[in-house]
C-alpha cells in the first residue's frame, strides 16, 4: 500500500501526509528521493522522528506526532501553509478516508448521529494537489467494502480524488466506475467485493 | 507613553468580560497561550466565544474552560483528540461551528488585513456549503467572510517591548493571523527581549498588531504524541 | 502646516506619510512622542535619513528616498504592507493632493489629458486609516483653491478624507460644506478663496 | 534528482519566448533583478506584458527593456519617475493598465495562494470601479481576481539550492507574492548559500514557490533618491 504511494511520487516532489494511514508512507520513502515532506500546521521539509535528546515539544506534525525537519526546512503560519496547497504548489497529498466514490468524491469527516471528528484541514487539502491520493484499508471493520458508486457519508470533497490506494490494490476513479490500475499480489477481482458495472478491468 | 508591556497575564486580561470572543493561538497543545488560558479560568469568565483550531486538546489548553463550562459557544476546525468538547457537544452544552481549516486561517488573515471576503474552492460540494453564497471560477468556489473577535491570546517565543514577535518552529501556526484578526491582542512570551534584538527582517508579526504583552512563566509546553526515532 | 499634523498625533501612534509633502512630517516629528512611521513599500519603524557611511541601497521609502529605520523596526512584503492599512492598524495616513471636497473625496493621480502618474498606493491608503489628512497648498499655482465642492478631476477615494491641512487652515469635510478648524496666524476666511455656503466659521 | 541551481541569468532564462507575461520583482529600483532584465534585453524577446510596481525608473531595471520597445503590454501602480513608460504611454506605443497597489500585492497573493477572488475598499467610487463588479460590506467594496504570469523574475539577498529566500530591508516588497504566483519562478540572489544556512523560521520564501535559481553578478544596485542626514 505504502509502496504504491511511494511509486507514484517524482523525484524531487512536494507530498502533503494525511492524518492516520498516510503518515506510514513518510517513514518508508528512500531518502533519495529528495520528497519534500508538507504537513499543514506550518512545515515543509519533515524528516524522520526526533531523538529523546533533540525532541521539541514545538515542533510537530499535523498529526500532533513529534518530528524531525530535514536541511532546507521551513516554518510559516497556517494562511501561507494552506495557500501552499490551494495554490497547486504541493504536487501530491494522500488523505485517509472512511468512503470514496467514482466520481473521485471522499467522506472521512464524519458519521452523522455517531462521530464529529471535524474536517481540519481535508476539505483544503482535496483541492490544490496536483494529485490527491486517498489512502484506506479496502474493506470497513464490518466488512463493507469503502469504493462505492456515491458515497453515503458526507463528503469532504467532489470529485476531488484522482488515485485511491487500498490494500488490494489502486484504482481510478473514472465517473461511473473505478478503473483497476493494479491489485496487490494474489488478489483476483472477485475479492474486491465491488458489484459489476463499478469496475473496469486491468 | 503608555507602555505595552504588563506584568503577567492577571495585569493585562483586566478588562476581559463574560460573553467576550476569544481567539486562541495553538495546534493542538503546540503553542498555546497557557498563562491566558489559566487566568481566565481563575477570572471566572464565563460564556465565552472560543475561535481556535482545537479548542484545547488531551484535556489540556482551552479545554481548562471547557471542563469549567466557560465556553458556551466554539468555532473551530478539528473535534478529534479533545474528549471534553466532544462531550459538550453530544451533550448539546457547547454550540460548535466547524470551519475548513484553510478557509479558517484565511478567514482570520481576511479579518486583520481588511478583506472583506474571498472565495475558495474548499467546502463547495459539501454540507459545510448550506447557506453560503457560491460562484464557480475555474472550480466552484464558496463566498467566505472576515472571522474577528474582540481579543486575541497567543503565545510567542520572542517579543519586544513593541510587540514584534517571532515564533518557534511549528508554534507559529495561527497566532499572527489572529494577532491581526483581534481587536485586542495579548501576547505572552518565553522570552521578552530589548527593541531591536529581533532583526527587522525576521520579524514574523510587526508591533503594530499587539495592543498588549507579558513575560509569561511556568510553561508546560505539553508533548500530546511524543514519537521517537528508536521506536520506529 | 507640519506642526498641524504632528498636533493631531497621539503618542506611541503608528502614521504613513504619503509621498511629497507628507514627507515633510517625518524630519519634525519629535522622538519622545514614540511615533511609529509606515511606509508602504515595506517597513514600520522609519527613523530619520542615513549617513553616507550607513547608507543601504535597499532602505528606501515609498517616495525612493533612502531612509533609516529606528530600534524595533520591522520589514515586510508588500500584501502586508497594506493589509496593515486597509485592517486599520495604522492609525494616521496623510496624502498629498491636487483636489479634495467637502464630500471628503480625494483627487491626486491623473490630470486627464495632461498627466498620469498612476494612483501607486494612494487609492489604498484612503482605505483603513483611523484618520485620514490631506495635506495640499491651499492654492494651485494658477491660483484655485483646491478645497470644492465636488472634485472635478478623477478620485482617488469617495467620502474618505478626515482632515484638510493646508497652509492656511486646518478643516474638516462636512458633506456639503468644510467645517474650519483653525487658520493660520494672521490669516482670515476671506483670504481663503472659498465660496459663501462651502464654508463654516470657526 | 533535477538540481534548480543555475549556472547564470542566460542559463535560466533558456525557454523564455516572445509575448509571454512576466512578473518583475521591485520597488522603483529597489530589490530589481538586474541579471535577469539584462538577460530578456540580450535575447531580444518581444512583445512581452511586464507585470511590475513601476516597469522600471529613472531609465533603469525594466526601462532598460522600454527602450528597445520590448514591452507592449504593462500592468503597473505607479507611472511617475519612469519618463520611458510616460513617453511611450502618450504615444500610446504601450498598453498600460493601472492597478491601486494594495490591490495589485493582493491579486498576486490570490493568484500564489488559490484564493478565486476577493473584495477590497480600495477603488471604489473611482474611475477603477468602472466594468468591475461592487458589493457593499461595511463599506463599499470592488471584486478583485488573481493576477498570475508566465514567468516571474525575482532577485533575493540570499537562497539556497532548494530555493528558500531570504530578502534584505525593503527590497522585499512584491518578490515573495510574484514567486507565489508565477508558473516558472526564476530566482537571483547576491548570495547563493547553503541548504539549511537559512534557520527554517526565518525563511521569507520556502523553496517549494521557487523552480530555479542562480546566482547573480555585477550589481548596480543604484540608489535613485540618496538623502543623506546632513543635508537635512
Amino acid at each position: 500500500m505504502v509502496d504504491q504511494v511511494i511509486d507514484m511520487l517524482s523525484d524531487g516532489s512536494s507530498l502533503n501526509l494525511g492524518i492516520g494511514i498516510p503518515t506510514l508512507v513518510a517513514q518508508r520513502i528512500p531518502p533519495e528521493k529528495g520528497i519534500w515532506i508538507h504537513s499543514e500546521n506550518g512545515v515543509l521539509g519533515v524528516a524522520g522522528r526526533p531523538t529523546p535528546q533533540s525532541v521539541s515539544a514545538t515542533l510537530i506534525n499535523a498529526g500532533k506526532e513529534t518530528i524531525s525537519v530535514k536541511k532546507g526546512a521551513s516554518f510559516f503560519d497556517s494562511a501561507m501553509s494552506f495557500g501552499m496547497i490551494r495554490g497547486g504548489h504541493i504536487d501530491v497529498c494522500v488523505l485517509g478516508g472512511m468512503q470514496v466514490d467514482a466520481e473521485g468524491s471522499l467522506a472521512n469527516w464524519m458519521i452523522p448521529g455517531k462521530k464529529v471528528t471535524g474536517m481540519g484541514g481535508a476539505m483544503d487539502l482535496v483541492h490544490g494537489a496536483k494529485l490527491v491520493i486517498v489512502m484506506l484499508t479496502h474493506f470497513s471493520k464490518r466488512g463493507e467494502v469503502k469504493l462505492m458508486h456515491r458515497c453515503t457519508l458526507p463528503l469532504t470533497g467532489k470529485g476531488v480524488v484522482h488515485k485511491v490506494v487500498t490494500d488490494l490494490g489502486v484504482f481510478t476513479p473514472k465517473g461511473e466506475s473505478f478503473q483497476v490500475e493494479k491489485l496487490a499480489p494474489g488478489v483476483t477481482e472477485s475479492q474486491l467485493g465491488m458489484p459489476d458495472g463499478l469496475l473496469v478491468s486491468l | 507613553m503608555t507602555s505595552k508591556v504588563f506584568k503577567d497575564a492577571k495585569a493585562a486580561l483586566f478588562d476581559m468580560r463574560d460573553g467576550v470572543s476569544v481567539m486562541s493561538g495553538g495546534f493542538g497543545l503546540c503553542g498555546i497561550p497557557e498563562n491566558s488560558i489559566l487566568e481566565i479560568r481563575r477570572l471566572g469568565i464565563k460564556n465565552l466565544h472560543a475561535i481556535s483550531n482545537n479548542i484545547g486538546n488531551s484535556g489540556r489548553g482551552l479545554a481548562w474552560l471547557l471542563k469549567e463550562k466557560q465556553i458556551s459557544q466554539a468555532t473551530c476546525s478539528y473535534v478529534g483528540g479533545n474528549p471534553d468538547l466532544e462531550e459538550q457537544m453530544l451533550a448539546n452544552e457547547i454550540e460548535v461551528t466547524l470551519v475548513p481549516q484553510g478557509t479558517f486561517s484565511e478567514r482570520i488573515r481576511a479579518a486583520g488585513m481588511g478583506i472583506r471576503g474571498f472565495y475558495t474552492p474548499a467546502g463547495s460540494g459539501t454540507e459545510i456549503a448550506e447557506g453560503k453564497e457560491s460562484r464557480t471560477f475555474d472550480v466552484p468556489c464558496l463566498l467566505e467572510l472576515p472571522l474577528t473577535a474582540d481579543f486575541a491570546i497567543i503565545k510567542a517565543q520572542k517579543g519586544d517591548p513593541y510587540g514584534n514577535l517571532w515564533f518557534k518552529e511549528t508554534a507559529r501556526n495561527f497566532s499572527p493571523l489572529m494577532a491581526m484578526a483581534a481587536k485586542v491582542t495579548i501576547v505572552e512570551v518565553e522570552e521578552l527581549v530589548e527593541l531591536g534584538e529581533i532583526l527587522p527582517e525576521n520579524v514574523h508579526l510587526p508591533g503594530v498588531f499587539v495592543q498588549r504583552i507579558y513575560q509569561g512563566n511556568d510553561y508546560e509546553n505539553t508533548i500530546e504524541i511524543p514519537i521517537f526515532e528508536d521506536e520506529k
